[in-house]
């Protein structure tokens, strides 16, 4: 199932997001015939990103033949990964969720994989190092961030950052209610003049942000965002003032990929495109479809691994954990050169932790892509990506399993 | 001036107000009124008597339409007023058609002052600001306390000037009929007596009917001239202001006098005594 | 006449005091309870203890202290979320704290820990009311899930901020955690709703709930006559924040198992109980209960019916199911200003007159 | 030093002009309360609603375009036009009228006297319909709000404030816009109260549905009057805060903000709005400011409403609201 | 009605001590001076009554009695003591219940409950025992119940027992607002026009409760009215207020014929 919003404060990331998830398996079903000649019935349900729904929809579809559950939503994640665990259903948060449970060893349910918050920090401060070249200590960056669990995860990581590379790090939380007034919260960094700005935002708190910053001229090109604060939404009612913004990417963004062609062809023209088909090309269009695509190939390599073509729970799990991303498959799929390559173990669930810096642009109002893969700092991320799912293993007495 | 109406009353087509049988339900379930019928002739003055809880001020309300507020419902019989049914007007077009309704329990606008009060009163009239203003004079020759408190707000005055107040608010909107619940209550006697010469005044130079639901029986059947009995929601007597007040029955209860003329409070004995009427 | 009370005599005031004087009352009344708790955890599964039992009973609790602060005592509170969330952290750190402590006393305590911080944000409603009291609640309300959020000594410095609740167990059978049977949720919460409905029903009929129902009539006259204010209203704020807080821990160690105070118990959560309280029926117990039976039930079956029945795309059923939710809730405010539980108290009302009209 | 005051005082100035932004949504809520006592929980959705159909019309989007062809299949999401703001904004004023009239014929028109508690049930089941409408009707999309206002800092003041200080203010644009919208609505909208028939009868009503009824006032025109003034007043809101994030549902979250403004200047007084609007704004930017180092950020959500609590114990009827009548 | 033959005031029960003085009380609002300068006591088992036009300030004096305003100037002297500034809850506790002139009942709740909150100052049992329905509480609620169900027998009000009390009309809810006064078992009973909106024959029983009540519990009574009639029958001892100041006090025949006071209120002599 794809647990989806399309109404409440979120739909307008919830709705592209979707789209592009149901359209590439709608794709699949159309063109190939399903995976393996079984259709892939993808079952929608919607939460309005409140936890208690994901709940209720959780425990309703879970019965109707469930192979791995797409939350998108950090807090109901955090309500699944137990009862996924305990009931044996794979969650695949992709790019966002618990970090730790990059950490196979502890959470054998769970995936995040290509990359994960922390990954994402530390691929920001290495873009903000190649621009330094190399050399940042004493500069000044300031995290501005949505004042809840998913906001706050990269504080650790960057902390620790601070320390390898001498620079000063501070905070600023933002309520989710109050984040459409955050004048004072840019005051404050209109007067503390940061050298670079990262973002951990969410929905209507990004959009403001961005105009914040441009209200106080804050120079866009350092003022870079996870991947959940980079989508068109964000950038567009700032208009041109938004010019430079920067974000990082788990994927490709534009409509250049030869998957378009194909989705146009056996989807849009057909009329079963789960939206209006006008988001395709949008950022969270394409991470919907790119979700989609990485979860096709868990279920062929869980196909191929079993040798049979309706496969269970249990079997997807296998296939998440042997999935093996390569360019080629990629290409394959019509997505050339659209994500990382990286290869899912027991004991990683968290890929390779690479993602691009792509930066808006306000003229032709599209994201481009200014960087190579950067890859995070891996040593460091996963001695923290091992402390926390420790401690996690230790309050609720989990043992590790062996890989 | 009394008698002089019970001819009149077989000649219900001239009534100004005829309530013909009407049946009143609260909330589905409690009857209240079973099947109510009087008349107001136009320019008359009609006592509305009863027991507490006979169904008076529910009477009043289902003519005024402010029972639907109350969730309550006609749901038999009818009501007209000069001779058109009004059953399903808003009680802001009665109030537009002339009639007008002082409700029991001084239902002032706490937070207004008692001026806004009566002016507030004026609210459906359309002849002009100056003929508001000389009413507002008139009110308040009528009732000098009310001048005195007209810059307090109605909450914080007494009950007894709350009540002149809604009094004083009804007539505000020169109407040509009055439906009057209760308005002796809570006034000193000097200004029950002077009230009613107002009444009494408002009829005759005016014309205005009224139709009067009153405990005090005694003066309403002096100033009315004809009256009707209502007890556990139906009319058990009527007749002319002075036929009633011969009734022995009405004598006893109503006004308080045994055959010796008037007992004294300090005398009465036995609580519960059945009216003559019930057994 | 299928309903009756004619021929039904009491000859003594502590009958006519009983819960449910009416002889068909009482037996239906054990009869239902013996289905709730001997029946139903036979046949309960997953999908129906987890979606549907389980949060109508911990909104029930909830609704129920709020209706004692509301419906009774006459204070409206849209604080119940930030009440809540003292109750699943309370519960949270008492469980991590003293590991060897019953989850069940642990979860009355944490219902005590709601009721003293309740009763701090009590003392504003001695002098401010109606609606500006109301709206002074969401202080509490947000000031308490800043709290949660932002100090991180309440979830054990956790990176994330979330709360976990550890498995623990009664009679050796695990009631939190996520290896929990469905039956053992059901009947911990099952128990909790008896203990407290018991509870509330006994203050509501003694003199305490008639200090507070003369409070929340007209709060001036019941000081006149004797009530003392100061003492009824903090009451009332004790109790009903002792019921909210245990909702609250059940909330989070029974039902969701993990919980980030914003998200959980945000402003929506308040609201939620607040329509629960009124559809059900202010000043009712059973209202209560029907109210959050109402909110909780209405949107799963509108979307088991939209969504899994008509095939409806997500998006257009879920708009829908507001604009039904809400539509309903104006039509039964309508239809009865006082509630579920006034209308079905004019159902058996005109039970008892049937067939005759009046 | 110095500079720390400088910033105290850009600080406040921001506050107060983030104030006089809440105040334009507080106000929907004074009118409605002040005109009938039914404290209108939907005014936020309201603001969202007025927001998305002005923008929905200029765009020329096709309402219920998602239904529609889910229902028929069809593919229409356009009408192709774009409208000039001055008649989207004309053509919004006038749905936020018919919005009025469907919700007194629908609602209110059955809930004359009931008790408040009741009333204010009745705009929370408003509040959901109207949400689920509103999207359904526009979509849940993130729309840009194409007016031609003004946005970002100001220059002049920036550059004047540094000649004089060597500190550069900020001030935006927008808020300056938005604080004269402000002053024009409440100026008109006290001067319609305080000089109308009407506005005495407004006040009537909100004391006592029954006895404004019993002296002929007509609760159903009044009720439509205040609440499309209501949403018209939303729709102001909707624009100002369009502009800042863009159309979309978060909007609505902005009445919470409103909130404590209500609260403190009172649910009955006008300039109350205004004034409780500037005090919430100046005060949490403050604290803020000066707190933020000691207890962590954050902290605007919760201030605003723990200024106006403590506020109240002193004063309970908020700083112009009407007395709160006390009497046996 | 000039021409009825009334008895003066029978012999006093009880022992004719003051129970209650209020000297030289004075009470503001703002610019309006509702009491000025009053004083008068009440003694023990006596019905005093207080009467004057409207707004001379008869109500105001009741809630500067059971602790609702707090006067300006002035004292008042409860069973021998001066009583200092209290809340009235606390003067409720004292054994001073009363009636209100607009209606404050607590419309929700039934007639019973009405009538069961007024004994509220005499019940003791504790809030646990009371939550857990527990021997003691519920043996209390029981006996005040009983005591309850005697009062609403002595007024004949048993078939509206379980009838919410807004519903009622105006007449059975002052009967109601009496017994719920009658519950607290005062010492000081208060009566605010407790026979407006009562035709004759209700006039006369609510007269006969009164005299019952302050025959059989030797209840003493302060009480408002506009009925002379009833007020004349009645009461041992008049005081007679007129914008804000005492014009009259005494027997009732003296103050029938006391000419300020048929000036300023009776109109006519009765
Ligand atoms: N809103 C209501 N709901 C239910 N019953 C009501 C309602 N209003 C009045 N009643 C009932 O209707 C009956 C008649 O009441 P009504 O107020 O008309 O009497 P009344 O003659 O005016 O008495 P009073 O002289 O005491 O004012 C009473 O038995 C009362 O209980
Ligand atoms: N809380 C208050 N604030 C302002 N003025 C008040 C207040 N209470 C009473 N008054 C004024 O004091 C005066 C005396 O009022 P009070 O209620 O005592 O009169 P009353 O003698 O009971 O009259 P009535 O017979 O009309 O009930 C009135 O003029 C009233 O307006
Ligand atoms: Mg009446
Ligand atoms: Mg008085």
């Amino acid at each position: 199932p794809w647990l989806s919003y399309r109404t409440g404060p979120f739909s307008p990331s919830g709705i592209p997001a979707g789209d592009g998830f149901h359209d590439y398996f709608s794709l699949l079903n159309e063109r190939d015939g399903g995976i393996g000649g079984v259709p892939i019935n993808v079952i929608d349900c919607e939460t309005a990103y409140n936890t208690q729904k994901g709940v209720e929809c959780y425990e309703s579809t879970k019965g109707q033949g469930s192979l791995l559950y797409q939350p998108l939503s950090t807090g109901i994640t955090y309500q699944l990964i137990p009862k996924g665990t305990a009931e044996g259903i794979p969650i695949f948060s992709m790019g966002y969720g618990r970090t730790a449970a990059a950490d196979g060893r502890y959470f054998p349910w769970v995936f995040n994989f290509p990359a994960h918050y922390w990954d994402g920090a530390s691929i920001a401060i290495k873009h903000i190092l190649d621009l330094n070249g190399g050399d940042i200590a004493g500069k000044k960056i300031t995290l501005v961030h949505l004042n809840a669990a998913y906001g706050r995860e990269p504080i650790p990581t960057l902390q620790a950052l601070a320390e390898v590379h001498g620079f000063e790090v501070d905070f600023v939380p933002i309520d989710f209610a109050s984040s459409q007034e955050q004048k004072s919260q840019w005051l404050d960094i209109r007067r503390k003049k940061p050298d670079y700005i990262l973002m951990w935002g969410w929905g209507i708190m990004n959009a403001v942000a961005i105009q914040e910053a441009a209200n106080i001229r804050y120079p866009m090109e350092n003022f870079i965002g996870i991947w959940w604060s980079g989508s068109e939404n964000d950038v567009l009612p700032a208009g041109e003032r938004a010019h430079g913004y920067k974000a990082l990417a788990l994927h490709r963004p534009g409509k250049g990929a030869p998957i378009f062609d194909d989705l146009q062809e056996y989807v849009f023209d057909k009329g079963l495109a789960a939206g209006t088909g006008e988001h395709a090309g949008t950022v969270l269009y394409n991470r919907g479809a790119y979700g989609a695509m990485l979860t096709a190939e868990a279920i062929k390599t869980a196909q191929e691994i079993h040798g049979v073509a309706e496969i269970t729970p249990a079997m997807m799990r296998d296939g998440l954990e042997n999935l093996v991303m390569t360019e080629e498959k990629m290409a394959a799929n019509g997505f050339p050169n659209f994500g990382p390559s990286f290869a899912v173990s027991c004991e990683n669930h968290g890929g390779g932790g690479e993602a691009w810096i792509q930066q808006w642009d306000a003229h032709a109002t599209e994201w481009k892509l200014i960087t190579d893969l950067i890859q995070s700092d891996k040593e460091l991320i996963n001695r923290l990506v091992r402390e926390d799912a420790e401690k996690y293993a230790a309050e609720n007495n989990i043992e590790p399993r062996d890989c | 001036m009394q008698g002089t109406l019970s001819a009149e009353r077989e000649r219900s087509r001239d009534a100004l107000l005829s309530v013909n049988n009407i049946e009143v339900i609260y909330n589905h379930v409690i009857l209240v009124l079973k099947g109510v019928s009087l008349e107001v002739p136009e320019g008359g003055i009609v006592a509305l008597l009863g027991g507490n809880g006979a169904g008076k001020t529910t009477t009043l309300k289902a003519i005024s339409n402010l029972l639907r507020s109350e969730r309550g419902e006609v749901t038999k019989g009818s009501i007209t007023y000069g001779g058109e049914p009004v059953q399903n007007l808003d009680p802001s077009a009665l109030v537009r058609r002339g009639v007008i309704q002082v409700m029991e329990g001084r239902n002032c606008f706490e937070h207004l002052t008692i001026e806004e009060n009566l002016l507030v009163g004026a609210f459906t009239r359309r002849d002009g600001a100056s003929n508001v203003s000389q009413d507002l004079d008139l009110v308040y020759s009528y009732f000098p306390r009310l001048k005195d408190r007209r810059k307090s707000q109605a909450g914080y005055t007494s009950g007894g000037e709350q009540q002149l107040c809604v009094l004083g608010r009804a007539l505000m909107s020169r109407p040509k009929m009055i439906l009057l619940d209760e308005p002796s209550m809570g006034l000193a006697p000097q200004l029950v007596e002077e009230f009613f010469l107002i009444v009494k005044n408002l009829n005759e130079k005016e014309g205005v009917s009224f139709l009067l639901a009153e405990q005090n029986t005694n003066i309403a059947l002096r100033f009315a001239q004809y009256g009707y009995i209502l007890e556990s929601g139906r009319v058990v007597l009527d007749g002319s202001a002075s036929e009633l007040r011969e009734n022995p029955d009405v004598r006893e209860f109503y006004l308080g006098m045994s055959e010796s003329g008037r007992k004294s409070f300090r005398d009465v004995r036995s609580y519960r005594r059945r009216k003559r009427w019930l057994s | 006449m299928l309903y009756r009370e004619a021929g039904e005599f009491r000859t003594s005031y502590p009958d006519d005091s009983q819960t449910f004087p009416i002889a068909f009352d009482k037996f239906r009344y054990y009869a239902i309870l013996a289905v709730l708790f001997v029946g139903v955890p036979f046949i309960v599964n997953d999908y129906w203890a987890n979606a549907v039992l389980v949060p109508v009973l911990v909104w029930s609790i909830a609704a129920l202290g709020l209706n004692i602060l509301t419906g009774y005592c006459g204070q409206i509170s849209l604080g119940t979320g930030g009440f809540m969330a003292v109750g699943a952290y309370s519960c949270y750190k008492l469980m991590t704290a003293f590991p060897d402590l019953n989850v069940v006393f642990c979860i009355f305590l944490s219902g005590f820990v709601t009721a003293l911080v309740g009763i701090v944000f009590g003392v504003p409603s001695l002098r401010i009311k109606g609606f500006y009291l109301a709206v002074a609640t969401l202080a509490a309300q947000f000031f308490l899930v800043w709290l949660f959020n932002g100090v991180p000594w309440f979830y054990n410095y956790s990176a994330s901020g979330q709360i976990t609740v550890p498995e623990r167990t009664v009679f050796g059978i695990a009631v939190t955690g996520p290896y929990t049977e469905p039956w053992a949720k059901y009947l911990i919460c099952m128990f909790f709703v008896f203990v407290l409905a018991w509870l509330a029903r006994n203050l509501t009929r003694s003199s305490v709930g008639r200090s507070w129902m003369a409070i929340r009539d007209m709060d001036i006259a019941a000081e006149i006559i004797g009530v003392n204010p100061l003492k009824a209203k903090l009451q009332a704020f004790a109790v009903s924040s002792f019921f909210v807080g245990i909702s609250g821990a059940l909330f989070f160690s029974v039902y969701l198992g993990a919980v980030e105070a914003s998200e959980a118990f945000g402003i929506n959560q308040s609201f939620l109980v607040l329509f629960m309280v009124i559809i059900g029926g202010l000043g009712s117990i059973f209202g209560s209960f029907a109210g959050a039976a109402f909110i909780v039930l209405l949107p799963v079956l509108l979307k088991n019916l939209l969504v899994g029945r008509l095939s409806w795309p997500t998006d257009i059923a879920t708009n829908s199911e507001f604009i039904i939710v809400g539509a309903l809730i104006i039509f039964f405010l309508i239809v009865e200003p006082h509630g579920l539980a006034h209308l079905a108290r004019l159902f058996k009302e005109k039970l008892r007159l049937w067939p005759f009209p009046h | 030093m110095v500079e720390q005051l400088l910033y105290a005082i850009e600080v406040s100035l921001n506050g107060l002009m983030t104030g006089i932004l809440y105040s334009l949504v507080a106000l929907g809520f004074v009118l409605i309360f002040k005109a009938s006592g039914v404290f209108n929980y939907a005014q936020g959705i309201m603001v969202l609603f007025a927001a998305l159909t002005l923008v929905g019309l200029q765009a020329g989007q096709v309402p219920f375009a998602h239904l529609i062809n889910a229902v028929f299949g069809t593919r229409i999401y356009s009408f192709g036009w774009n409208l000039p703001a001055i008649a989207a904004i004309a053509l919004s004023a006038m749905v936020m009228v018919v919005l009025a009239m469907a919700v007194e014929k629908f609602i209110l028109k059955f809930l004359v006297h009931q008790e408040p508690v009741i009333l204010f049930m009745a705009t929370i089941g408003l509040a959901y319909f109207l949400e689920g409408f509103g999207e359904l009707m526009w979509g849940g999309e993130i729309k840009p709000l194409d007016l031609p206002l003004p946005v970002g800092i100001s220059d002049t003041i920036e550059s004047a404030t540094f000649e004089r200080f060597g500190y550069g203010f900020f001030i935006d644009k927008l808020d300056i816009a938005a604080a004269c919208v402000a002053a024009v609505l409440v100026l008109s909208l006290v001067l319609f109260f305080q000089y109308s028939k009407i506005g005495r009868a407004l006040r009537a009503v909100a004391d006592d549905h029954q006895a404004a009824l019993s002296v002929g006032i007509s609760l159903r025109y009044i009720w439509v009057v205040i609440w499309s003034i209501a949403g018209i007043v939303g729709l102001a809101a909707g624009i100002m805060w369009g502009a800042k994030s863009g159309v979309q549902f978060s909007l609505s979250l902005i009445a919470l903000k409103a909130l404590p403004v209500l609260m403190l200047g009172g649910f009955t007084s006008i300039p109350g709005a205004i004034l409780g609007g500037i005090i919430i704004g100046v005060g949490e930017k403050l604290f803020d400011f000066f707190m933020n180092p000691i207890i962590g950020g954050a902290t605007e959500n919760w201030f605003a409403y723990m200024l106006a609590l403590i506020f109240l114990v002193f004063r309970p009827q908020g700083l112009f609201g009407e007395r709160i009548i006390e009497r046996v | 009605m000039s021409d009825k033959a009334n008895s003066e005031a029978k012999p006093k029960n009880g022992s004719g001590e003051i129970l209650m003085e209020l000297k030289g009380i004075s009470l503001r609002f703002g610019g309006v001076l509702a009491i000025s300068d009053v004083s008068f006591d009440i003694k023990e088992g006596e019905i005093r009554a207080i009467i004057g036009p409207n707004g001379a300030g008869k109500s105001s004096m009741l809630n500067v009695i059971s602790g609702f305003y707090h006067p300006q100037e002035g004292e008042i002297w409860f069973r021998g003591e001066r009583r200092p500034s209290m809340r009235p809850h606390r003067v409720a506790a004292q054994g001073i219940a009363r009636t209100f002139q607009n209606i404050a009942l607590f419309k929700r709740m039934t007639t019973l409950d009405n009538i069961m909150t007024g004994r509220m100052t005499l019940m003791k049992s504790s809030f646990a025992a009371q939550a857990l329905w527990w021997g003691p509480a519920e043996r209390e609620e029981t006996e005040h119940r009983e005591k309850a169900e005697r009062i609403i027998d002595f007024l004949g009000i048993q078939a509206i027992r379980k009838i919410p009390v807004g519903t009622l009309p105006y007449g059975l809810q002052k009967r109601v607002e009496l017994g719920r006064a009658l519950a607290a078992e005062p010492k000081l009973l208060l009566l605010d026009e407790p026979m407006a909106g009562m035709n004759v024959e209700e006039k006369e029983d609510m007269s006969r409760f009164i005299l019952d009540v302050n025959d059989e519990f030797g209840t003493t009574i302060a009480l408002i009215e506009h009925d002379m009639g009833v007020v004349m029958d009645i009461s041992d001892r008049i005081v007679v207020m007129d914008y804000g100041k005492k014009i009259g006090d005494g027997r009732p025949a003296e103050i029938r014929n006391n000419q300020h006071v048929i000036d300023a209120y009776l109109g006519v002599a009765h």
